[in-house]
């Protein structure tokens, strides 16, 4: 029964809004002056344009990201790396869940399975990809398959632990309501599980573009990640962060869309009580 | 035959892979009738994976590798040469530059190469021991291909290095290393290695070939093509050719480099009976794995497909 | 006649998770037969083990020792022919009232329109209309527990479990609930298990009078018949003086038992 | 109150390892067989040694990791990667514990700060490794380092959904004891979100070693990683596998550990009700 | 003299999250003052708002309209002088017994040895002697609710707000704490605010009984002065004739109200 302490009218959201612009402005001008060779003297690197072959530079980085929009020229990249990440993002979610929910409910399954998903938890995906690249081509399906080896994970060790957090009572009630197994899945695991679920997607959103990309870095025709590793290897530092810093924007809609998602499954939870306050 | 062909390369906005490039984008396949996919890996290694594990068909990457994959019982052949040069350099910082007389000064030192295991490691093996250095006399790390290179130097974590282009342009032109060994050139080569070596080929499994000698034809017409044009082109026409994003960063490094490699790109594809036996002498004392007797040197290249190039493509 | 739930011999020994030897018998040999139309009403000092026998009634619980049968047949899941009111609050959080009150029809597989308008009609006899949209956490204590009532007795289940059912409502509010359950009762010969710590409540609504001793290992120290006449009304019935001698006779054998417990308790 | 139904005695905890022994040995002998190039006609390859050249070969790999222990050539390695992955794991755990805390507790700066911090999770950590280069050097520190980029956000995500679990009355009567904000973090947020930070260690481990092999992988001249890059080099499949199985291993061991931890601290956990059979 | 505790013409309105127009007012311009050393019980129908006025005067609840003020000062956060037993479950599930008990002497920086002393004197008190080690979800109902209670009065504070703190005791445990309660009090001029629905617990106990109306927009409706003698027996007291007339007079009041508050609740 906490106070009203965080509930946010109108004029605060958009003072939140403001500050985050000005918190982005700030940011961006802490990398011009930083990497700019001629404003300051070299602070951290010897050299003076050092900063910039690390960080780009954020005019050349805006005008490669204008650039690319205007020639369209990135289009198809983006939207191979699109597909990619929402696919990795709901195959993973999926199974982690679908996973999460069988080997939470069958102790016998989990108790033996156990160490062998936390050993592959534990393999470097990186290393992996060779064998990725073998079963499932060169093509979307690989570096999905990358991506869906982050995201499962992350779901499903919050599936499995969030199912096995549901209140004894709560269950007690809903079996002798008469749920069968399905339902109570269904009516009770599930709904229960839920935050934790929301918690590891808003995690996975990032980890899932990470997969693409990675995926795409290490071997591809095509995709954002593709136009990152030709860039790195001529140095084109510019090119670099303006994929990377594109592929955040997306992250950041991706994730805003699972925000929305969660509010609307969550309104059930007791969070801070709202009075009217005049 | 096939007319849609997959090729695996290991970053190929390298100058390595020039012909290539040219190929592509002179639009030499499709005169040939091929129908390309181009798909760029974090290195050659994984190129040649993908061929394996059959993703991809062809590989274009070092030559070398036919050599160590034949103890895999993997047979690969080469049937296009685009470079004939390692294009690996060794280069000592400016610091430690004075000191330096010959190989055997390197002795304890700490020199990078893109990755324990890879040519840019074994070129540096092999540097050393012409000064009578054993490979444990110097301190080996890992420091990538890329940025993570040149991070290393600058920072001073290593006292020399071996690596590619533009590693080694882009050091060398900002004064932070001085060459020591030269493979980028052909007498560079010979004395590092005694004789000219095969470098960036085009190479199928042997089974490939055989099936699709036609398609393997064209492809070798497309980049002895592309060798050729890459000889009588100015550095202005390759400017204006490759793709533009290879030229964004740094358009004087790339022409910087491009003219020092220059004359490491094959002039006609052909694959040169020397330097096969050069990989055969270098590569089973790098890799145990390799050994010299059981290597069966006429499956790994042929130059049966050149020979037909070059006569259609005078 | 078998009766239609009975606890034979059990005895409920908890252990504790963190310390093997750490044991604790709640309940110990314990026997309790419910007949068909019986409305057994179970009193206790706090602690003795009430829950735990429901939970094990319910089938929740695995007794020790002991059997349980329902119909004659021993108990091997959950006790399908029984609806059990959870003392603690057993609702599910993310299902506001009405879907609260109708999930179990939902689970049976009845039509959605048919179930809204049961749990409507259901909503309305526990006095709460117009609360079907709140979730639980904007209720209060007394609301959710008639919420909970509502929940269990739409399914008319045959055996009904109640764990303090009444506790958290005002007298007035407790009385129409009371006449609601005995209405509910007395119409299809339910029996009832009913756990409270009101003596008077008791007497009131049930055919017997089970007294629990107090815990460790608490077991039936007393098994009162309640001859009141039916049907009853329970406000009226607590002026009768035959109420007022059952009450009396109840009551003395139950305030030995606590104080004995509680010095038990305090000497442990 | 569920029935006592995963309660397992000394006996059943035996043929558990037993099973999991079994299907250990199971799937070895299956990676045998497929791997082995003269027993079966190549089904999925269309080369006989194809399956050994991506998978190694059993044998061989137990080889080599005996062969490993027995020069002793393996210790420095192995020892590097685990000070790598133990230093990340502690690291990460702690500062995404302690951000996770702050964030969730003060509304203002975890609605400014969080698209940064769901924009920076986004990005791929393989490409940023030059950078990491340049700040940590290419020793150990930049493997930690790239290890707690992986870590942190799991940790992190947990512990600022874990915190806003807390009991609402739980807390209220925490603060009506007296409880300090500082107290009510110790005593109220901490233990609340205990299985939250639980659930995300258990992937953390894994993710930790992760970060060290990718970091070694990228630039490094010593660590399991680094032999695995080598062996890459060389296409030594077998010697790939043998590192990641012994990184596995090891992280099945630190799994354990964290299980340990979390058994002892979650005791008051209402799980299932345990009542002595007989 | 300033009262200890005054709610001036609070109004509280809930808001819902999802819909905002759904606004629910729970309590509507209520006036209480409770005067040092007071006992004054709180009865009225369940869900009127009695628990919405606890938390307003604890501080966990901003009143919409109204003002709350603590020894003549502005409440501005948590009330620091007021000890609150929840109606639910408020332990903390990670504490066994003991631990909850002395929570609050543990944040006020008492030393260990001495914390533990008063808390197992304080579970004596209660008659939970050798269930320190447990857990919550070891314990039953009465149990969690008698650790509740000694891990309020350990902290002695001079405001006790209570919301139904004896509803899931046995009337013997019951009067027990009630006779725990009432010394405790006496011993050093506390102020009360004491929530029940059983009137005769309320009459027992307190100074006043004020009597809420149905919801929404409950307030008061009585506030009846109890003159009985003290010091009391709250078993004993229940018996003289003078109680059994203000119990008439209040009951008489109470059922007009609820059986209005049902019919308003049926009708919305
Ligand atoms: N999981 C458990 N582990 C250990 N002991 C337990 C457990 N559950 C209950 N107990 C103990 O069993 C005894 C009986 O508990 P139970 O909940 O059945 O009491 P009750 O009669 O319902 O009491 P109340 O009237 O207070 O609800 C108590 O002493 C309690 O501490
Ligand atoms: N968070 C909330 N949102 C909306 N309505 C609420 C909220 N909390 C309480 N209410 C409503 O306010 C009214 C009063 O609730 P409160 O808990 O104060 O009742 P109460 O008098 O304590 O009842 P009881 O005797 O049953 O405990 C109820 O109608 C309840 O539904
Ligand atoms: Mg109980
Ligand atoms: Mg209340």
């Amino acid at each position: 029964m906490p106070s009203s302490k965080d509930s946010r009218a109108g004029g605060g959201r958009l003072r939140l809004r403001a500050f985050q612009a000005l918190l982005f402005v700030l940011l961006v001008v802490i990398w011009y002056v930083l990497t700019s060779p001629t404003l300051l003297p070299p602070i951290y690197f010897t050299e003076a344009n050092q900063a910039a072959f690390f960080f780009g530079e954020p005019v050349k980085v805006f005008a490669r990201l204008w650039q690319w929009f205007v020639s369209g020229e990135i289009y198809e990249h983006l939207w191979v790396t699109l597909v990619e990440t929402l696919l990795a993002f709901l195959i993973g979610t999926v199974s982690g869940v679908v996973i999460g929910l069988w080997l939470a409910l069958s102790p016998t399954a989990s108790a033996v399975l156990d160490p062998y998903i936390k050993a592959v938890n534990a393999m470097p995906r990186v290393i992996l990809a060779p064998i990725f690249f073998v079963w499932f081509g060169l093509g979307i399906a690989s570096k999905v398959a990358l991506g869906v080896t982050l995201v499962f994970f992350i779901v499903f060790f919050n599936v499995y632990q969030g199912v096995r957090e549901v209140s004894p009572v709560v269950l007690a009630n809903a079996r002798m309501l008469g749920a069968s197994p399905r339902q109570l899945l269904r009516h009770v695991y599930v709904p229960s599980a839920m935050s934790w679920v929301f918690a590891s997607l808003h995690n996975s959103v990032g980890l899932a573009f990470v997969g693409a990309v990675v995926g795409e870095y290490l071997g591809s025709a095509k995709g954002v990640g593709y136009l990152i590793h030709q860039a790195e290897g001529f140095f084109d530092m510019n090119t670099v962060v303006a994929g990377i810093l594109l592929l955040s924007a997306f992250a950041l809609l991706l994730d805003w869309a699972v925000g929305l998602a969660e509010r609307r499954l969550m309104v059930w939870q007791p969070r801070t009580i709202e009075t009217e306050r005049t | 035959e096939k007319k849609d062909v997959h090729v695996a390369v290991g970053g190929k906005a390298s100058l390595y892979y020039l012909p290539l490039t040219i190929a592509e984008q002179l639009g030499y396949f499709k005169e040939e009738g091929l129908n390309l996919t181009i798909s760029d890996f974090a290195g050659g290694s994984q190129a040649l994976r993908a061929v394996v594990g059959g993703s991809a068909d062809v590989v274009s990457g070092a030559y070398e590798h036919t050599l160590n994959m034949q103890p895999k019982g993997q047979y690969l052949q080469c049937f296009v040469q685009q470079g004939r040069a390692p294009q690996i350099a060794i280069g000592i910082v400016t610091a430690k530059a004075k000191e330096y007389k010959s190989p055997k000064d390197l002795k304890g030192l700490k020199v990078g190469v893109s990755a324990p295991g890879s040519s840019t490691h074994m070129i540096l093996n092999h540097f050393i021991s012409t000064g009578g250095l054993k490979p444990s006399d110097i301190s080996v790390i890992g420091v990538g291909l890329g940025a993570t290179a040149i991070t290393a130097v600058k920072s001073g974590q290593v006292d020399a290095v071996s690596n590619t282009d533009p590693v080694m342009t882009k050091l060398e032109q900002d004064g932070d290393i001085k060459i020591i060994a030269d493979t980028r050139t052909l007498r560079g080569t010979e004395q590092v290695l005694g004789g000219p070596m095969p470098a960036g080929c085009l190479y199928a499994p042997v089974d490939f070939i055989r099936k699709n000698p036609g398609t393997v034809q064209a492809l070798t017409n497309a980049i002895v093509r592309a060798d050729k044009w890459i000889q009588s082109a100015s550095p202005q026409d390759v400017l204006r050719t490759v793709p533009e994003s290879y030229l964004l960063a740094d358009k004087a490094l790339y022409l910087f480099s491009f003219n020092k490699v220059k004359e490491a790109i094959s002039p006609d594809g052909v694959i040169s009976d020397a330097g096969a036996r050069t990989a055969l002498k270098v590569i089973p004392t790098f890799n145990p794995e390799v050994k010299a007797k059981e290597i069966k040197l006429e499956l790994t290249y042929t130059n049966e497909f050149v020979k037909r190039a070059n006569a259609k493509y005078k | 006649m078998t009766p239609v739930l009975a606890l034979e011999r059990v005895s409920c020994t908890f252990l504790s998770r963190d310390d093997p030897s750490g044991r604790y018998t709640a309940v110990c040999d314990t026997t309790l037969a419910i007949g068909e139309g019986e409305f057994v009403a179970v009193v206790g000092p706090t602690g003795c083990g009430k829950t735990t026998l429901l939970n094990v009634a319910a089938g929740l619980l695995k007794p020790s020792t002991g059997t349980v049968t329902v119909l004659g047949r021993a108990l091997g899941g959950i006790n399908t022919r029984a609806g059990y009111m959870f003392q603690t609050e057993a609702l599910m959080p993310w299902r506001n009232t009405i879907g609260n009150v109708v999930a179990g029809l939902e689970f049976r597989g009845v039509a959605r329109e048919e179930a809204l308008e049961r749990g409507d009609a259901w909503l309305a006899r526990v006095g709460l209309t117009g609360f079907g949209k709140r979730y639980p956490h904007q209720l209060s204590g007394g609301m959710r527990k008639r919420v909970a009532l509502a929940q269990m007795l739409i399914l008319n289940p045959q055996i009904l479990l109640m764990d303090e059912p009444f506790s958290a409502l005002d007298v007035q509010t407790r009385q129409l609930m009371e006449n609601e359950l005995l209405e509910l009762w007395s119409a299809d010969r339910k029996s009832v298990v009913f756990i409270t710590h009101d003596l008077e409540e008791a007497i009131s609504l049930s055919d017997r009078v089970v007294v629990l001793s107090a815990g460790p290992a608490s077991h039936p120290i007393g098994d009162y018949t309640i001859d009141l006449p039916r049907p009853r009304d329970v406000a009226e019935i607590r002026l009768t003086s035959r109420f007022i001698e059952i009450h009396t006779k109840i009551w003395r054998a139950m305030k030995e038992e606590v104080l004995k417990g509680y010095a038990q308790q305090q000497r442990q």
